[in-house]
């Protein structure tokens, strides 16, 4: 895996909030292809970091280089590097007030300027695969969490981006619906879309990932094959941590 | 001698009895139309209405201080007396033939007719002139009435207040004003730069106290009160102390008040 | 209660309401645009506009409408400004309403969740596509509750308006009242006369309201 | 004319402020009534029963359409007159407002307890609490958080529409600057301290509505 | 176990919200000192069955027997009923405007005219207990969700019910939070409280229970020893739904 090609890299990553440091200088690395899952305590900046991946926060130092260029590059346009890095949040977050078709096609259509036949085409056909083909004229408040969680991911690939990032997405869902979200995102990873998932489900975490990052206090503490992290975790701090999620 | 007017049917007292029992006769009168009635700067009212009312506190309660003075506008005077707020009205109050079912009016103790006031150097020169134009008016009052009935191409502007219908003639919001020509000659008098276009329009009438339709026996003692003052000279007198200085020396007081 | 009063001034009431409503609209639609600009003042944070913008705003929600046209109708001309009755009164409305508008505008602003934006900024949308297509939609439904009750609330201010004699219902009502003493039927006529703005109106908010409600978040 | 300018103010300010006693006694009143009231109806219109929650939506509703002036116009002359009492312009100006302050009040306590999460009084409900219990311990402490804000601003609304009553006789503050308008023909002046003293009045109360709603709202 | 006091039995229970039946003529028992977990599908009734015992629904049809008398009898207040039956909520709805303290007191004071003494006492135990001792002068909005669920089953406890119901009391909480108020739970069940608990946290299901039941469409489809169903459900609807926390 560490042969192909690199498509980010995270340099000694520092951001915090006022007095706070949420992220104490963190590095890491992720390949085309690869599926990176990051598990930590709550609060340890997770979503902070994500949220830097994609330009939604200023950083305080270091860098994010993608495909080759630090997105922030005064010469880089931020609208550009979110078009090529998808996100999903906890909180589907479908624009209320337009259907889901619309909640897809805004995007490649205003942002992108891409062909509305081609578009339409690729929307309908990932609906078909998230199954959820016969609701693209509906609104989100007529959808479920699972079903809105997986028009977010629709939109968000429709964009054809490079990474996608998840950010527990399935957080805010009933026990049932997790299951047909997660489905949806096995499925990605089987077909080799690059992606960085931040979950608590560890059993899925295990199922999903090539390579599993626990964080703590803002930095990598560990990181390893799934086997080798939940099996045998060679830190302290992650030996505690999992030892939460069994019985 | 003042009689005790008659008793309604059902042997209830009567509004005489009843005004001396409460020690105090509550008159309506303007607070804002001098030299008629008006507000001094300690907030006393004055004018030649009040000068009337007093003279009735006096006559009827034996003291001029038992009277309470309740500010009117134009448009409630009958209101007033119907919710039965005043006893008298005595707020230049014009006999007309509308009124007359409302109210009850005793002898009168002033002469009116309307007027109608312009810059002058306006180009109004009689009523006909005003058509199409914009006349202020007091609301409630004659004039307006008068202008409403009659002149239904005159475009009317109507303020609750005195105060404000001049205020409006003077920002120059309408081109004319019209009301009781008694009122005009003292604010034309005090007010340069102003001529009276016609002073005698519509019939002559007469100002009179009013009462409740129920009060017979207050309006028989006003019409007896009124009689004897006019016997006495008291209207001549209350010309002197509250109209004299605001009309023009030439003004005769037979046109305005009801001589011996 | 005397019938054929009631027929008789039907017309003059006729001839009241069309005012009433003309400077109503008028007034309203002076509010709008001062609540419009002061509200994009202060969700752009525009310097000094902002304080100027804020002052405008206490001074407005905390004193009486009738105040504020007699200030501009009986007081400026002193100082040599001459407004006309309706001018005095539209401004009046513009003056009262807009604060309240823009208070109605900057909470639907406000109320647009920032994860919506995120979500716009996550798919590439520039700020004019944010607001065109995001923001403004949702803002508008958000706050179209409240703007509808400010219509209804600057078109019952209107009454405050006789007493600088624009002839919209209150005045020719106390007029009337002053001139042939029917109290009764005079107030009868007016109530109806209210009713008969207002309600239809607040039906056809209610409607647009409901019209504009899918951008609300539910399940 | 001896007041020019903005002398007329400090001239005439006694008379002035004479006339302010009877605008503060007004609102004051119907306020302090109007809470009391205000409770009795906000609980009413949460009644299940269709008919009282039907009058007590007509009572709000004609509150909301018909125009103050309008209602104070109507209790000066017409309710004297047909019931044959005399009410001053005071004491009519008292019964319009405390009536319209009910009707407010009422909504404010209303929203106020309907706010209240359902799960705090299922929680009250599940350790046993009466039904008075529950209002004492439970709702009534929380609802008054809202309740206070929403008070407070009714009563500057109330401040304000005060000014009308000059319309009905009440001798204000507006109707003594009136008299002193005539007086001094000082408009400019007279009505931009009116202007003023209105905001000077209104202004500490709404900093002290919102400054509690965002105080209590955490 | 069955040979023990019956607490509790509900018969042939109805239940519906306007047109919906949600509950359709369920029976079970309860014995002294059981430990019962109602799992199944969201929406299946679980929470209106909890409501319908604590008297917080009107039922339609059927009965809810308690100690030998139906909760539903004229002759018995349901204040009495609510003091012998505890009910925690997913929603942590401590009273928010009073301390822990008060909040604990309030119901052993105000409804049941207890000595104030004596339940402080109790009170404080039962607060170390939980490991909250230092946390009793704190306004709700000071703690974080896990220590205010803590709290919430202190206040149950403190009325010394005879049962304790709790519907997915850690279905809102942050995923490292979910353990400390599980542990609190599965402490009281060793001390033979007799509760009925409804959750989706299957791993803690099995641990915790003496039996377990599963519930869709407002009835009990099958139940059994936690060994049994888990291991070797007989229906094909409660093997359906295992199947989901599955990977
Ligand atoms: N906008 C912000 N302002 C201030 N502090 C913030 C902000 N966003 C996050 N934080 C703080 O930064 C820290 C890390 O937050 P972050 O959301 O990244 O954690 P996380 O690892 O995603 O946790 P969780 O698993 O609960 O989602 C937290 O302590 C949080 O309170
Ligand atoms: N007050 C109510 N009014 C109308 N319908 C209701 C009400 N309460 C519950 N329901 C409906 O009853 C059904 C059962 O609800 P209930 O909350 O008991 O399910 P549940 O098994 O607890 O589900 P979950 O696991 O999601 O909590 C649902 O379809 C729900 O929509
Ligand atoms: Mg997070
Ligand atoms: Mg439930």
């Amino acid at each position: 895996m560490n042969n192909e090609e690199i498509v980010l890299e995270i340099k000694d990553l520092y951001k915090g909030f006022g007095e706070r440091n949420v992220l104490n200088g963190l590095d890491f690395t992720l390949h085309k292809g690869e599926v990176v899952v990051i598990i930590g305590p709550s609060g340890c900046g997770k979503s902070t970091l994500l949220r830097c991946i994609n330009g939604l926060e200023k950083i305080d130092g270091g860098d994010v280089i993608l495909e080759g260029s630090s997105i922030y590059d005064k010469n880089i346009k931020m609208r550009q590097v979110r078009q090529k890095v998808g996100i999903v949040f906890q909180s589907y977050d479908l624009f209320s007030h337009m259907t889901v078709m619309e909640n897809i096609l805004l995007g490649p259509l205003k942002v992108q300027k891409r062909d509305k036949q081609e578009v339409s085409e690729l929307a309908r056909e990932l609906l078909k695969k998230v199954g959820l083909s016969d609701r693209e004229n509906d609104y989100p408040r007529q959808l479920s969490g699972g079903q809105k969680q997986r028009i977010a991911i629709v939109r968000s690939l429709c964009m054809n981006p490079d990474i996608v990032l998840f950010d527990e997405v399935t957080a805010a869902l009933d026990p049932e619906m997790v299951r047909e979200v997660l489905d949806v995102i096995l499925d990605l990873a089987k077909q080799g879309l690059t992606m960085i998932i931040v979950t608590h489900e560890m059993h899925f975490a295990r199922a999903v990932s090539d390579r599993i990052l626990f964080m703590d206090h803002g930095k990598i503490v560990e990181e390893g094959e799934p086997e080798d992290l939940f099996g045998n975790p060679k830190t302290e701090r992650a030996k505690q941590f999992l030892n939460k999620f069994d019985y | 001698g003042k009689k005790d007017g008659a008793v309604s049917g059902e042997g209830t007292k009567g509004k005489v009895e009843r005004i001396k029992e409460a020690g105090v006769v509550k008159i309506g009168v303007f607070g804002d139309k001098p030299p008629f009635g008006y507000v001094a700067e300690d907030g006393s009212n004055v004018g030649y209405d009040v000068y009337l009312g007093r003279q009735i506190a006096k006559d009827l309660l034996g003291d001029e201080s038992k009277v309470e003075f309740v500010l009117l506008e134009a448009a409630n005077r009958i209101e007033y007396l119907k919710s039965k707020k005043v006893d008298i009205v005595l707020a230049n109050f014009t006999v007309t033939e509308e009124r007359k079912e409302q109210v009850n009016f005793a002898e009168p103790y002033m002469k009116v007719a309307l007027g109608v006031v312009a810059p002058k150097d306006s180009s109004i020169a009689s009523v006909e002139d005003l058509k199409g134009k914009t006349l202020i008016v007091n609301r409630g009052t004659t004039a307006e009435l008068y202008f409403t009935e009659n002149y239904p191409d005159i475009k009317l502007l109507a303020y609750d207040e005195n105060t404000e219908t001049f205020q409006a003639l003077v920002d120059g919001r309408g081109d004319a004003l019209a009301h009781d020509n008694t009122l005009l000659f003292a604010w034309s008098y005090e007010n340069q730069g102003y001529k009276i276009v016609d002073g005698n329009i519509g019939s002559q009438d007469t100002i009179a106290p009013a009462v409740n339709k129920d009060d017979t026996d207050l309006l028989n003692w006003l019409n007896d009160e009124i009689k004897t003052l006019t016997a006495k000279g008291f209207f001549k007198e209350a010309y002197d102390a509250e109209l004299k200085n605001h009309f023009s020396p030439d003004t005769n007081p037979g046109d305005v008040i009801f001589e011996k | 209660m005397d019938w054929s009063y009631l027929g008789r001034e039907l017309p003059r009431y006729i001839e009241a309401g069309l005012v009433t409503l003309k400077i109503g609209f008028w007034g309203i639609l002076a509010a709008l645009i001062t609540g419009l600009v002061c509200c994009f003042v202060l969700y752009y944070k525009i310097f000094i506009l902002q304080k100027i913008v804020k002052v405008y705003v206490e001074l407005s929600r905390n004193t009486p409408l009738l105040i504020q046209v007699f200030f501009l109708y009986f007081g400026l001309p002193q100082v040599g400004i001459k407004l006309s009755g309706t001018a005095c009164a539209i401004i009046g409305l513009g003056f009262l309403g807009g604060s309240y508008m823009a208070e109605a505008f900057r909470g639907g602003l406000e109320a647009v969740g920032n994860s919506q934006i995120e979500s716009g900024l996550s798919i590439g949308l520039d700020k004019r596509q944010m607001m065109q297509y995001v923001i403004l939609p949702q803002a508008i439904s958000i706050s179209m509750p409240q703007v509808s009750a400010n219509f209804i609330f600057l078109l019952k201010e209107t009454s405050i308006l006789s007493a600088i004699a624009i002839p919209e219902l209150l005045n020719v009502t106390q007029s009337l009242i002053g001139l042939y003493y029917k109290t009764n039927e005079s107030l009868l006529l007016l109530t109806v006369s209210y009713l008969i703005i207002i309600l239809p109106l607040s039906i056809v908010l209610g409607y647009i309201e409901r019209r504009l409600r899918h951008a609300e978040f539910g399940n | 004319m001896q007041n020019s300018g903005i002398n007329v103010i400090f001239n005439n300010i006694g008379i002035l402020l004479d006339g302010l006693g009877n605008t503060l006694l007004i609102a004051v009143t119907s306020l302090f009534i109007s809470f009391f009231t205000g409770f009795g109806f906000g609980l009413l219109r949460m009644s299940k029963n269709r008919i009282v929650k039907l009058l007590t939506y007509i009572y709000l509703e004609a509150f909301r359409i018909i125009p103050i002036m309008v209602w104070l116009f109507s209790f000066f002359f017409f309710i004297p007159r047909t019931l044959g009492i005399d009410i001053s312009g005071e004491v009519a100006a008292i019964v319009v407002f405390t009536m319209w302050g009910t009707a407010e009040m009422g909504d404010i306590v209303r929203g106020a307890l309907e706010s209240l999460s359902k799960g705090q009084i299922e929680s009250g409900l599940s350790i046993g609490l009466s039904k008075l219990q529950l209002f004492l311990y439970i709702q009534f402490p929380q609802a008054i958080k809202r309740i206070v804000p929403g008070a407070i601003s009714l009563g500057t609304r109330m401040i304000k529409t005060t000014s009308l009553v000059v319309l009905i006789g009440v001798i204000d503050v507006i109707a003594r600057g009136k008299q002193v308008i005539e007086r001094t023909k000082e408009a400019f002046w007279i009505y931009g301290f009116l202007f003023l003293l209105f905001f000077l009045m209104c202004y500490p109360l709404s900093i002290m509505a919102r400054k509690l709603e965002r105080k209590w709202e955490s």
